[in-house]
C-alpha cells in the first residue's frame, strides 16, 4: 500500500513540478507548486511527519503560495505571458545540465545503495511517545538557537520587506 | 739619481694637469713654459739617468723601481714601477729629446691655435704616457701607457674635432687601435696564465727553466707572441691595421711628427723587442713578425709612390719604415729594430717637421702636386728636408744608412727572400722620397699667386728644431756603425737585454766581411737608383708620370686608391656590422623579445575580453555557471569513486 | 661607547627613510628647504655611513655591524643586517649618489619637488636595505619596497612615454621576483625540515646541504629575479624604456644602483647557495652574458637617443660582471664587484651629463647635437673623461674591473671560460665604437643647431656633484687597492665555497694557482 | 515498499527540475519557486533521511526550512516589487545594466 | 520538559546577543527620531559593537560548546568576531557620510548591518551546519536588503535581485549538500561528521553533499565558477555596501569553509583538496585576468575580490595549521585594506555615483593624501612589501610551499604578478595623468578618517610587524585539528 502511495504521490509531485517549469504563465505555475507542495506533504505523511505534513500545508500552501499568488496579482503578470520565451538552444542546454546534475545524483544512488546510521527514534519509539511530541521536545531543547535565529531571519524578512516594498 | 726616474713620466703629467685645468686662464707663454719646460727637464733627467747608467757594468744595468702595488687580486699582482734598462734608457732618451724638439716646433707652429693650451696639455700628457710604456716594468703598466698614447693619438688627431674628416681619423685610430689591443691584452693575460705574473723581469727570467723542465707548450708561447704582435700591428700600423695611420694625419703636423712617426708608431717595436726572449722561444711567431714587417714595407711603400698629399706619404712611408724594425725584430735583429727606430725618429721627425714648415708657410696646403720650387724661397727647410729624405734613403752616411744596412743585413741571414722584400722597399723609398723633395721644392712653382706671394721661410723657433734634427740624422746613425770592432755602439750597449734572445736563436757566428760589403754596396746603390728614378721622373722627364699612368691605369688606380683597403674594411666590418646592430636592436629586440612579452600581456587582455564577454549580465548564465560548477564537482566525484 | 656598539648599519639604513618623514609635513611650496633638506639628509647619510668604511675589518670574510633582532618569531624572520666586503662598496655607492640624485635633480625637477624628494629618499632606503640584509625575508621586503618609488619616478617626473616604461619596469622586475619568493619559501621549508627550525637567515641557510637537482630549481628561480634585474640578455628590454623615461635622478639610481642588485644577488644568493648549481650552469651564465655584452653594444651603437644608448651600454658592461662573478676566480669575481662600482660611477656619471644636456635642450636625440665641444668646453672635457672611463681606458677605473673580469674568466676553471674571456675582450673594442662614435656625434664637427650655439657650459652645482664622480673614477683607476682590500676576504670566502664543492682534486683553478706560485723554477 | 533510495531520487528529481526551471524561467517569481521547489526537494530528502535513520533532526530541520523560505521569499518579493516600481518587468533578461 | 537539561550557555553568545539586540533598539528608535538627529542611530550601532566587543574579550580564552554541539565558543570564533565586529565598525564608520549624501540614512542601514554580523559571528561559531547555514541566511538575506537600499537607483535594485536570485539559488544547493551530509553521516554537527569520517569510508552520497557545500560557500566566497553575481552585485550595490560586502561576508563563508572542512573533512582532505585546488587556481586566473579589462574601479576590485578569494582557498587546501592561521591572517589584512580601498573610492567618486577608473585621474593633485592612502592600499592588495597583503601572501604562499604545494604558490605569485597591473593602472592615473575633471571640494568626515586610520594602520602594522597577529591567529587554528574522540574531553569548561 505505502509503495503504491508513494508511486502516485511521486508522479504527482514530478508532475506539479512539471507544470512549474513549463507553464507560460506564471498563475498556472503557482497552481502547479501547490498541487506540488501538497503531494510532498502526503509523502510526509507516509514518512511519520505528520507535523511537518501539516505545517508544509500550512506554511507552504497556505502562507507561502498566497504571497506568491498576491504579488502575482499586485504586479499584474498575466499581461505579459508571452515575453516569457526561451530559446531553444537555452531550452536543450538547460535540461541537458539539468537531468546531468540528475543523471550524476541517480548514479551515486544506484550503485552505492547506502546504509543510514540508525539514530534512536526508532518508528515504535516515535509513536510510543507521539511525533509531535519528539519534534517539539527537539525544536525547543536541542534546537532551541536555530529556533531563534529564525525569530531574528523572520524580522529581517520583515525588516526588507518594509524597507524595500514601502513606496516613499 | 736612479732613484728619481719616476720623475721622468710624472713631470709631464704635472704640465697636463696645470695645462689642462688652468691652462685657458694663464697667459700664452706660460702655457709654452710650463707644457715644454717639464718635457725638458724630463729631458734632463733621463740625461743624467742615463749618465749614471752608463757608468755602471753592463751585467749591472739594470734597475727598478716600484711606486706602489696597483691591482692585486688573488694571486695576481700588478705594480707601478719603472724600470731601467738599456732598452729604457735609449727609447727614453730618444722620447724626451725628440719630444722637447717638437715642443719647441710647435710653440712656432701652434702659436696662433685657439686651442694653444689644449694642445700643450694634450702634448705633455702624451709625453707622460709615452714614459710611462717604455719604462714600466709590467706588462700592465706597458698596456696602460699603450692606451694611454692611444688616448691622445686620439685626441691629437682630433684636435680640430669641428673638422668631421679629423674627428673621424681620430676615432678610427683608436677603433682600430682597440682591435689590436684585444690582442695585446689576451696575450697579456696569457703571459699571467702561463707565468703567474706580467712582470718583465720574471716572466722573462723564469721563461728558459720552465722551457727546460717542459711546463710550457711552445704552441702557447707561439700563440701569446701572435697575440702580443697582434697589439703591436695595431699601434705600429702594420698589415692589416695600418689604416689609421694615414688618416691620422689629419692631427697637427708636430703631432704626426712626434706621436705618428718618431715615438708612439714604433711602441709595438719597443715591445716586441721588449719580450723578445719570449719570441724567441716561439720562432713561427717570430717569421710572422718578419713577414708581416717586410710585406709592410713593401706594401706601404707601393702606395706611398702615387700618393700626392706630402704628409700622407710620409705616413706611409712611416708604415714602410715600421715595416723594417719589424723585419729587424723578426728576423731576430732586435738591436738593428731599435737602432732603427732612434734613427727613424730623428729623420722621420724632420722630415714632418719639414712639411710642417712648408705648410706653415703656404697656409697649409698638402699636395705636392700644387707645390713646386720651394727651394729658394725656403732653403733652411729645403736643406733639411735633403737631409731627412737622403737619410731614409739609406745614403750614406745619413743615419739611415747604417740603420736600415743592419736590418738588411740581419734580413739577408735569416733569408734571402725577405732581403728581397726588404731592398725591393728601400728602393721604392728613395723613390717616393726624392719625388716629394722634387715635387715640393725643385721645378717650376706651382702655386697660385696669391699664395706663392706669402711665401715665406718659418720663424727660427720651427728652424732650431729642424736644424737640430737635421744634425742628428746626418750623425745619429755614427751610434752603431757596422763592420768596425766596437762600431756597433749601440749593439752592444742594448746586448744585455737582447743577449739571451739572440743567443737562443743561434745568431752567434759572425757574417763574412766581404758578404757584408757586398750587401751595403747593393743596398747604397739600390737607393740611389731610386733617387736616379725620381730625377728621371720628376726632374728630367717630366712627362713619365703621365706616361706610366695612362699606360697602366688600373694599376695606377689600385695603387692610388690604397689597394682598396679601407673600402673592402668599410664593407666587410663597418657597415655589415651596423646593418647587424640595427637589425639586432629592431628585430630581436623590438620584434622578437618586446613581442614576446606584448604578446603575453596582450594574450591576457585578450582572455579577460573574452570573459568580460561571457559576463553578460543575465541571471540565468550566472546560474549556468553555477551548475556547471556544481555539475563538474559531481563528476569528479562519480570518477573518483569509479576509480 | 664607540661608534661600533651604535646600530650604525641601522641608523645609515633608515636615515633616508627617517629624513623623508619630515617633508610630509613641509608646505610643498617651500620648494628650496625641501631640497636643501632633502640634500642634508643625504649628504648626512653619506658621511654616517662612512663611519661603516672606516670600521670596517679588513681582513675579516665575516659579515660586520651585523645587527639582529627577532622580527616575525613564529616564522623564524629576523631583522637581520650586516655587511662584508662585498656589499660595503654598493652600501657607500648608493649613499654617496644620494647627494648626486639630490643635487642633478635641483632645477631639472620643478613640479611636485616634495614628493619626489620624499620618493628618493625611500628609494634610497630600500637600496641599502637591499645591500644589507641578511635575513631573506628583509631582502625580499626591501627588494620589492624599493619597486614603488622607483615606478613613481619615472612614472610621475618622467617624459612623454613614461607611464608604458614604468608598468613596463614594475612588471618585468615583479615577473622575476615572485619567482624568488617562492624559492625562498621553499628554501624556507627545506631549512626547516632539515635543520629543524624555521630560519630566514642567511647565515642558515648557507649551511643547507641541497641536493643538486633541487638546487638547479631554486637557481632559476633565482636566477630569473636577479637577471631580470641586471639586466641580462634576453631580459633586458625593460632597461632602455625605463632609462629613456625615467628622470636624471632615476636614471642615475637605476643605471648606479638598482641594477647591481641582481648582480649583487647572484653573488650573495645563488653562487653560495646553489654551488654545485652556479658552477654547473657557468657555461650558460657566460652565453647569456657574452651575448649582453656583444649584443648590448651592437645595439648601442645604432642608438638615436642618447639615454637609450647608454642604457645598453649598461646591458654591455653588465654582461662583463656577470661573466666576472661566474668565473669563480679571486680576480673575476673582484672584477666585477669593482665593475658593478665603476659601472655606478660612469654610467651614472653619464645618466647625468645626459641630464644637463637635456636640461638645456629638451632633447636627448644624437642628432639634435654636434659640435658641442666649442660651446662648452668645460663640459666637454668631464664628458670625455667618463667616456673614457666607460670604454675601460687604463688609468681610469673602467679599466681596472675589466681587465680583472677577463683575466679572472681567462684563468677560471671552467673549460668554456676562455672563449667567454676571449669573447667578450672584443666587446671592449665595441665599447669604443659606440662611445666615442657618440661622442664625436655630440661632441665635434660644427654646430648644426642654431639652438646649440646658445647652451651654458656647467653650473656651480654640476660642477659640485659631476668633480666627486671624477674623483672617484680616477682614484679607482690609479689606486684600486683601496676598492679591493677590503673585499678580498669575502671574495675569497666565495671562491674557497665554490672550490670546495668542485672537488679539489680536478679543480684547475687550484692548478693555475700552483702554477702562478711559480713552482716551475 | 517504497525505500530510502525512492526518496532520494524523487527527491533528486524536484531538486534538478527546479534546477533546470531556474535557469530556464524568464520570470522572476517564477524563478523564486524554482527555488522553492528546491528547497522542497531538501525537505523531502530530509525527512526521508530521518525516517530511515531513526533520527528526528531531519524533521525539526524541515520546520526551520520552511522558515528560512519564507523569509527569503518576503525579502526576495520585496526585491521584485521594488524593482518593478522602477523598470515595470520581471523578466530577468531585460536587467542587464551592468555587463562588461 | 526540563530546563535544566538544555545545554543553554547564552554567555557563549553574548556577543551576537548584544548586536542583535542593538539592532533591534535601533530599529525600534528609528521611527522616533527625527530626520536631523538619526546620526545619533549609527552612535548606538558602534556603542554596540563596542559592547559586543567587550563580551567577546571578555569570552577570550574560553572554549565552550553549548547548544548541544552547535555552538562552539573557542578562540578559532574568537578571532573571527573580533574581525566581524572590526567589519561592523569599519562599515559603520564609512556608511555615515556616504549614505547621508546618497539619502539613505534610514535606522535600518545600520540595523542590517548588524544582524548580518550576527549572522557571520555564528557561522564562526556555529559548529552546526544548521547554525552555519541559518548564520548564513540572515548575513545574505541582510545583505540583499542592503545591496538594494537604494530604491530610485536602477543599479541598486538590480544588483539586489540578481544577489538575491543567486544567493537563493546556492543556499539552496547548499541545504541540498547539508541535507545529504546528514543522511549519510547521521548527524549535522562537525564532530559527528568527523567521528562518521574516521570510522571508515564514507558513502558515495556523502561527496555529492561534499560538492554540494563547495558549491554553496563557493558562491559565498565568490569563488569561479560561482562568482559570476559578484561584479554585478559589488558595481550595482551601494558603495559603503559594497565594501562590507566584499569583506563581510567573504571572511564569513571562508571561517564556515575552514571549520567544516577542516574539523570535519579533514579526514577525506585528498578527496576535495584535488577540487579546491583547480577552484582555487580558476579563481585566482579568472579574477585577475578579468579584472585587467574593467573600466569602473567597484567592478574592478570585484573581481579582485574574486582573486582574493582565490589566494585565500589555498589556505583551506593546505588544511594544515599554517595555512590555517595564514587564511585568517589574510582575511585580516585583506579586510583592512579593502574597506581602506572602498573609502578613498567612496571620497574621490565623481558626483553621481561615478566609479570609472578614469575618473580618478589626476587625483593627486587635488587629493594628496587621499591619493597616498588610496596608494598604500592598492599596494597592499597587490602585495607589495611593507604591506599587510604583502605579509599575508607571503604567509599564504609559504604555507602551500610547506605542504607541496608548490605549482600552487607558483601559480599564485604569478597572479599577484598581473593584479600590479590594475592596481598600479589606478595608481598611475591618480599620479601620472592629468585630471579630467574637477574634483569637488571634499570634507572628509570624522568617522570617515578613523576608518581610514584605522586600515592605514592595520595595513601598515600587519606588513611591518604582525608578530602579534600571527601570534594569535596560530594559537586559535589548533582547535580546528584536534578532533576529539570525546567532545567533552575536549571541551571540559562546559559554563563559566
Amino acid at each position: 500500500m505505502e509503495g503504491v502511495l508513494f508511486w502516485v504521490f511521486g508522479a504527482l509531485a514530478v508532475a506539479g513540478t512539471l507544470v512549474v517549469i513549463l507553464s507560460r504563465n506564471p498563475v498556472n505555475s503557482a497552481i502547479g507548486l501547490l498541487f506540488c507542495f501538497f503531494t510532498t506533504a502526503c509523502l510526509y505523511v507516509l514518512l511519520d511527519a505528520q507535523f511537518v505534513a501539516v505545517i508544509q500545508v500550512l506554511i507552504y500552501a497556505g502562507a507561502i503560495m498566497v504571497l506568491f499568488l498576491f504579488t502575482i496579482m499586485l504586479l499584474n503578470l498575466e499581461t505579459d505571458i508571452k515575453k516569457e520565451v526561451t530559446s531553444p538552444g537555452t531550452r536543450i542546454l538547460g535540461i541537458s545540465i539539468g537531468s546531468g546534475i540528475l543523471f550524476e545524483i541517480a548514479l551515486l544512488l544506484w550503485h552505492y545503495r547506502i546504509t543510514p546510521f540508525l539514530g534512536t527514534y526508532t518508528p515504535e519509539k516515535l509513536s510510543l511517545t507521539g511525533n509531535i511530541q519528539a519534534i517539539g521536545r527537539s525544536i525547543f531543547r536541542d534546537y532551541i538557537l536555530p529556533f531563534e535565529i529564525l525569530s531574528v531571519l523572520l524580522i529581517i524578512g520583515i525588516i526588507g520587506a518594509v524597507v524595500l516594498a514601502k513606496r516613499d | 739619481m736612479l732613484e728619481y726616474i719616476w720623475l721622468i713620466p710624472a713631470l709631464p703629467l704635472i704640465g697636463f694637469i696645470i695645462n689642462g685645468i688652468i691652462g685657458f686662464r694663464i697667459r700664452k707663454h706660460v702655457v709654452s713654459l710650463v707644457g715644454c719646460g717639464t718635457v725638458f727637464i724630463s729631458f734632463l733627467i733621463a740625461l743624467m739617468v742615463f749618465r749614471e747608467f752608463i757608468l755602471l757594468d753592463p751585467e749591472q744595468r739594470f734597475f727598478q723601481k716600484i711606486l706602489y702595488t696597483w691591482v692585486s687580486s688573488g694571486s695576481f699582482n700588478a705594480s707601478i714601477g719603472f724600470q731601467l734598462d738599456p732598452l729604457s734608457a735609449v727609447m727614453s732618451l730618444v722620447v724626451t729629446g725628440v719630444g722637447f724638439i717638437i715642443h719647441v716646433y710647435s710653440i712656432g707652429y701652434m702659436g696662433h691655435d685657439p686651442g694653444y693650451p689644449r694642445y700643450f696639455a694634450f702634448l705633455n700628457l702624451f709625453m707622460f704616457s709615452m714614459l710611462i710604456l717604455i719604462l714600466a716594468n709590467n706588462f700592465l703598466l706597458l698596456f696602460v701607457g699603450w692606451e694611454a698614447v692611444g688616448l691622445c693619438s686620439y685626441l691629437l688627431i682630433g684636435f680640430w674635432y669641428e673638422k668631421k674628416s679629423a674627428a673621424d681619423a681620430g676615432k678610427k685610430a683608436f677603433i682600430v687601435n682597440r682591435v689590436g689591443d684585444f690582442g695585446f691584452i689576451i696575450g697579456v693575460i696569457l703571459i699571467f696564465y702561463t707565468f703567474g705574473t706580467v712582470e718583465f723581469k720574471s716572466v722573462f727570467e723564469k721563461l728558459p727553466g720552465m722551457i727546460k723542465a717542459g711546463a710550457v707548450d711552445p704552441f702557447l708561447l707561439t700563440v701569446i707572441c701572435l697575440l702580443l704582435f697582434a697589439g703591436a700591428t695595431g699601434k705600429s700600423a702594420q698589415i692589416p691595421l695600418y689604416v689609421w695611420l694615414p688618416d691620422a694625419m689629419e692631427g697637427p703636423t708636430p703631432v704626426s711628427a712626434l706621436i705618428h712617426a718618431a715615438t708612439m708608431v714604433t711602441a709595438g717595436v719597443y715591445m716586441v723587442s721588449r719580450s723578445c726572449i719570449i719570441f724567441a722561444y716561439a720562432p713561427y711567431a717570430l717569421d710572422v713578425v718578419a713577414f708581416i714587417g717586410a710585406l709592410t714595407a713593401l706594401f706601404a711603400a707601393s702606395i706611398g709612390l702615387v700618393q700626392n698629399d706630402i704628409k700622407r706619404v710620409l705616413a706611409y712611408s712611416t708604415i714602410s719604415q715600421i715595416g723594417y724594425m719589424f723585419l729587424a725584430c723578426g728576423v731576430g735583429a732586435f738591436a738593428a729594430g731599435i737602432f732603427h727606430l732612434t734613427t727613424h725618429a730623428f729623420f722621420k721627425a724632420l722630415l714632418f717637421l719639414g712639411a710642417g714648415s712648408v705648410m706653415h708657410a703656404i697656409e697649409g696646403e698638402t699636395d705636392i702636386t700644387k707645390m713646386g720650387g720651394l727651394k729658394e724661397k725656403m732653403p733652411i727647410t729645403h736643406i733639411t728636408f735633403l737631409i731627412g729624405a737622403l737619410a731614409i734613403a739609406g745614403i750614406f752616411p745619413f743615419a739611415g744608412f747604417f740603420s736600415k744596412d743592419a736590418i738588411l743585413a740581419g734580413a739577408f741571414e735569416r733569408s734571402p727572400y725577405l732581403w728581397f722584400m726588404g731592398i725591393s722597399g728601400a728602393m721604392l723609398t728613395s723613390f717616393y722620397m726624392f719625388r716629394v723633395v722634387f715635387l715640393t721644392f725643385y721645378g717650376e712653382s706651382r702655386f697660385p699667386h696669391e699664395v706663392s706671394h706669402h711665401i715665406h721661410e718659418s720663424p727660427p723657433v720651427m728652424l732650431i728644431p729642424l736644424i737640430t734634427l737635421g744634425i742628428l740624422s746626418i750623425i745619429g746613425g755614427f751610434i752603431g756603425i757596422p763592420m768596425i770592432e766596437g762600431g756597433n755602439r749601440i749593439g752592444e750597449f742594448l746586448d744585455p737585454v737582447f743577449h739571451n734572445a739572440t743567443t737562443i736563436l743561434g745568431k752567434a757566428h759572425h757574417e763574412d766581411f766581404l758578404m757584408e760589403v757586398m750587401l751595403i754596396l747593393i743596398s747604397l746603390i739600390i737607393a740611389l737608383g731610386g733617387i736616379y728614378l725620381a730625377v728621371m721622373f720628376y726632374l728630367k722627364k717630366t712627362y713619365l708620370p703621365g706616361y706610366f699612368q695612362e699606360k697602366i691605369p688600373s694599376a695606377y688606380r689600385l695603387i692610388f686608391n690604397k689597394y682598396y683597403v679601407d673600402e673592402i674594411y668599410d664593407y666587410l666590418f663597418v657597415n655589415s656590422i651596423k646593418s647587424f646592430s640595427i637589425w639586432l636592436w629592431e628585430f630581436i629586440d623590438t620584434v622578437i623579445i618586446d613581442g614576446a612579452v606584448n604578446g603575453i600581456a596582450y594574450l591576457t587582455r585578450g582572455i579577460g575580453s573574452i570573459m568580460r564577454r561571457i559576463q553578460t549580465g543575465f541571471v540565468q548564465s550566472y546560474a549556468l555557471s553555477i551548475i556547471i560548477g556544481a555539475f563538474v564537482i559531481l563528476a569528479y566525484y562519480l570518477f573518483r569513486i569509479r576509480m | 661607547m664607540g661608534i661600533r656598539d651604535l646600530p650604525i648599519l641601522s641608523i645609515v639604513i633608515f636615515m633616508p627613510l627617517l629624513g623623508s618623514l619630515p617633508l610630509f609635513f613641509v608646505k610643498k611650496e617651500r620648494v628650496e628647504f625641501i631640497r636643501g633638506w632633502a640634500l642634508f639628509v643625504t649628504i648626512l647619510t653619506f658621511f654616517t655611513s662612512l663611519s661603516l668604511y672606516f670600521n670596517f675589518d679588513q681582513n675579516s670574510a665575516n659579515f660586520q655591524f651585523q645587527e639582529r633582532i627577532s622580527w616575525i618569531h613564529e616564522l623564524g624572520i629576523s631583522y637581520h643586517v650586516g655587511i662584508d666586503g662585498i656589499s660595503l662598496w654598493l652600501l657607500l655607492l648608493t649613499t654617496f649618489l644620494g647627494p648626486i640624485t639630490v643635487l642633478c635633480s635641483w632645477s631639472a625637477i620643478m613640479e611636485r619637488v616634495r614628493d619626489y624628494m620624499i620618493c628618493l629618499l625611500i628609494l634610497e632606503t630600500g637600496i641599502l636595505g637591499v645591500f644589507s640584509s641578511l635575513d631573506l625575508f628583509l631582502f625580499y621586503v626591501f627588494w620589492e619596497s624599493q619597486l614603488i618609488p622607483m615606478y613613481l619616478l619615472i612614472g610621475i617626473w618622467g617624459s612623454q612615454n613614461r607611464i608604458y616604461a614604468a608598468l613596463k619596469f614594475v612588471i618585468y622586475t615583479m615577473a622575476g621576483s615572485l619567482m624568488m619568493l617562492v624559492a625562498i619559501m621553499y628554501l624556507y621549508f627545506y631549512h626547516k625540515n632539515q635543520a629543524g627550525f624555521f630560519s630566514m637567515n642567511l647565515l642558515d641557510l648557507y649551511n643547507l646541504n641541497i641536493p643538486y637537482s633541487i638546487q638547479l630549481i631554486l637557481f632559476i628561480a633565482f636566477f630569473l629575479a636577479f637577471a631580470f634585474k641586471v639586466p641580462m640578455f634576453p631580459f633586458h628590454t625593460w632597461l632602455p624604456d625605463a632609462h629613456v623615461e625615467a628622470p636624471t635622478a632615476g636614471s642615475v639610481i637605476l643605471a648606479g644602483i638598482l641594477l647591481k642588485m641582481g648582480t649583487y644577488g647572484f653573488l650573495r644568493f645563488n653562487i653560495p647557495m646553489f654551488t654545485e648549481a652556479s658552477i654547473n650552469l657557468a657555461p650558460f651564465m657566460y652565453i647569456l652574458a657574452v651575448t649582453g655584452i656583444i649584443y648590448g653594444a651592437l645595439v648601442s651603437m645604432v642608438q638615436p637617443d642618447l639615454k637609450k644608448l647608454v642604457a645598453y651600454s649598461s646591458v654591455s658592461h653588465l654582461g662583463f660582471v656577470m661573466l666576472g662573478i661566474f668565473a669563480f676566480t679571486v680576480q673575476g669575481i673582484q672584477g666585477g664587484i669593482l665593475q658593478m662600482v665603476n659601472h655606478g660611477l660612469s654610467t651614472g656619471a653619464l645618466f647625468l651629463i645626459v641630464g644637463i644636456l637635456y636640461e638645456r635642450r629638451h632633447t636627448r636625440l644624437i642628432a639634435h647635437f654636434g659640435g658641442l665641444s666649442r660651446v662648452i668646453p668645460r663640459f666637454a672635457a668631464i664628458f670625455m673623461i667618463v667616456t673614457l672611463s666607460s670604454i675601460g681606458l687604463p688609468g681610469l677605473n673602467g679599466f681596472v674591473g675589466e681587465f680583472l673580469i677577463i683575466l679572472g674568466t681567462f684563468i677560471s676553471s671552467n673549460p668554456y671560460s676562455t672563449i667567454a674571456a676571449i669573447i667578450a675582450a672584443s666587446g671592449v673594442i665595441f665599447a669604443a665604437v659606440y662611445m666615442l662614435w657618440m661622442f664625436q656625434r655630440v661632441m665635434f664637427g660644427v654646430v648644426t643647431h642654431e639652438e646649440n650655439r646658445y647652451i651654458k657650459d656647467l653650473n656651480l652645482r654640476e660642477f659640485a656633484y659631476l668633480i666627486p664622480v671624477l674623483l672617484f673614477i680616477i682614484w679607482i683607476g690609479i689606486y684600486p687597492a683601496t676598492f679591493l682590500r677590503p673585499m678580498e676576504g669575502s671574495v675569497k670566502g666565495i671562491v674557497v665555497t665554490v672550490e670546495k664543492k668542485m672537488g679539489k682534486g680536478n679543480s684547475i683553478v687550484f692548478a693555475v694557482d700552483k702554477r702562478i706560485t711559480g713552482d716551475w723554477r | 515498499m517504497a525505500g530510502l533510495n525512492h526518496y532520494l531520487l524523487l527527491s533528486a528529481i524536484m531538486f534538478s527540475m527546479g534546477v533546470v526551471g531556474f535557469f530556464l524561467r524568464r520570470n522572476v517569481i517564477v524563478i523564486l519557486m524554482c527555488v522553492e521547489l528546491m528547497l522542497n526537494a531538501s525537505n523531502l530528502a530530509l525527512a526521508a533521511f530521518a525516517q530511515f535513520s531513526n533520527t528526528i533532526d531531519g524533521k525539526v530541520i524541515i520546520f526551520f526550512v520552511i522558515g528560512i523560505a519564507a523569509a527569503e521569499l518576503a525579502t526576495g518579493l520585496s526585491i521584485v516589487i521594488c524593482l518593478f516600481r522602477n523598470r515595470e518587468t520581471v523578466f530577468v533578461d531585460e536587467m542587464n545594466l551592468m555587463k562588461q | 520538559m526540563d530546563p535544566l537539561s538544555m545545554d543553554l550557555n547564552l554567555a557563549s553568545i553574548a556577543p551576537e546577543i548584544v548586536i542583535i539586540l542593538c539592532g533591534f533598539i535601533i530599529i525600534l528608535l528609528d521611527p522616533f527620531i527625527p530626520y536631523e538627529k538619526k546620526r545619533y542611530l549609527s552612535y548606538l550601532a558602534l556603542l554596540g559593537c563596542s559592547v559586543a566587543i567587550i563580551f567577546t574579550f571578555s569570552l577570550h580564552g574560553k572554549r565552550i560548546v553549548s547548544f548541544n554541539n552547535m555552538i562552539a565558543l573557542d578562540g578559532y570564533s574568537t578571532f573571527f568576531d573580533y574581525l566581524f565586529l572590526l567589519i561592523a565598525i569599519l562599515s559603520i564608520l564609512i556608511a555615515c557620510d556616504y549614505i547621508e549624501e546618497e539619502r539613505i540614512l534610514y535606522g535600518e542601514y545600520f540595523a542590517l548591518i548588524l544582524f548580518a554580523t550576527s549572522g557571520m559571528m555564528l557561522m564562526a561559531k556555529g559548529v552546526s551546519l544548521i547554525i552555519i547555514f541559518l548564520g548564513l541566511e540572515v548575513l545574505s538575506l541582510s545583505t540583499y536588503i542592503l545591496a538594494g537600499m537604494m530604491k530610485r537607483d536602477l543599479k541598486s535594485n538590480e544588483a539586489a535581485l540578481k544577489y538575491f536570485l543567486l544567493g537563493a539559488f546556492s543556499s539552496a544547493f547548499l541545504l541540498y549538500g547539508i541535507t545529504l551530509i546528514y543522511g549519510t553521516a547521521g548527524s549535522i554537527d562537525i564532530f559527528g561528521i568527523s567521528q562518521y569520517l574516521r570510522a571508515g569510508s564514507p558513502s558515495a552520497l556523502f561527496f555529492a553533499g561534499v560538492a554540494f557545500l563547495i558549491v554553496g560557500f563557493g558562491f559565498k566566497v565568490a569563488a569561479v565558477p560561482f562568482h559570476m553575481w559578484t561584479p554585478d552585485a559589488y558595481e550595482g550595490a551601494p558603495t559603503s555596501v559594497t565594501a562590507f560586502m566584499s569583506v563581510g561576508p567573504k571572511a564569513a563563508g571562508f571561517a564556515a569553509f575552514l571549520r567544516i572542512f577542516i574539523s570535519a573533512l579533514l579526514p577525506i582532505v585528498s578527496d576535495w583538496s584535488g577540487i579546491l585546488w583547480i577552484i582555487a587556481v580558476l579563481t585566482m586566473f579568472v579574477g585577475n585576468v578579468a579584472a585587467l579589462v574593467q573600466e569602473n574601479i567597484k567592478r574592478m576590485l570585484a573581481y579582485s575580490s574574486i582573486a582574493h578569494a582565490g589566494y585565500i582557498t589555498i589556505g583551506i587546501i593546505v588544511a594544515d595549521e599554517l595555512g590555517s592561521s595564514g587564511l585568517l591572517f589574510y582575511l585580516l589584512s585583506y579586510t583592512l585594506m579593502n574597506i581602506g580601498v572602498f573609502t578613498v573610492a567612496i571620497l574621490l567618486r565623481k558626483e553621481g555615483e561615478g566609479y570609472e577608473i578614469r575618473d580618478y585621474a589626476g587625483a593627486s593633485i587635488k587629493h594628496p593624501i587621499l591619493s597616498l592612502l588610496m596608494t598604500v592600499f592598492l599596494l597592499s592588495l597587490a602585495g607589495f612589501p611593507p604591506t599587510a597583503g604583502f605579509m599575508s601572501k607571503f604567509y599564504i604562499f609559504s604555507a602551500a610551499v610547506k605542504k607541496g604545494y608548490i605549482g600552487l604558490a607558483l601559480i599564485g605569485v604569478i597572479n599577484s604578478g598581473i593584479s600590479v597591473y590594475y592596481y598600479l593602472r589606478v595608481v598611475v592615473l591618480m599620479y601620472m595623468v592629468e585630471p579630467s575633471r574637477e574634483f569637488r571640494p571634499l570634507r572628509v568626515g570624522v568617522f570617515t578618517s578613523i576608518a581610514l586610520i584605522i586600515s592605514l594602520w592595520g595595513t601598515l602594522q600587519l606588513g611591518v610587524y604582525p608578530t602579534g597577529i600571527i601570534n594569535l591567529a596560530r594559537s586559535v587554528v589548533d582547535v580546528l585539528f584536534y578532533i576529539p574522540l570525546n567532545i567533552g574531553s575536549l571541551f571540559s569548561i562546559k559554563a563559566f
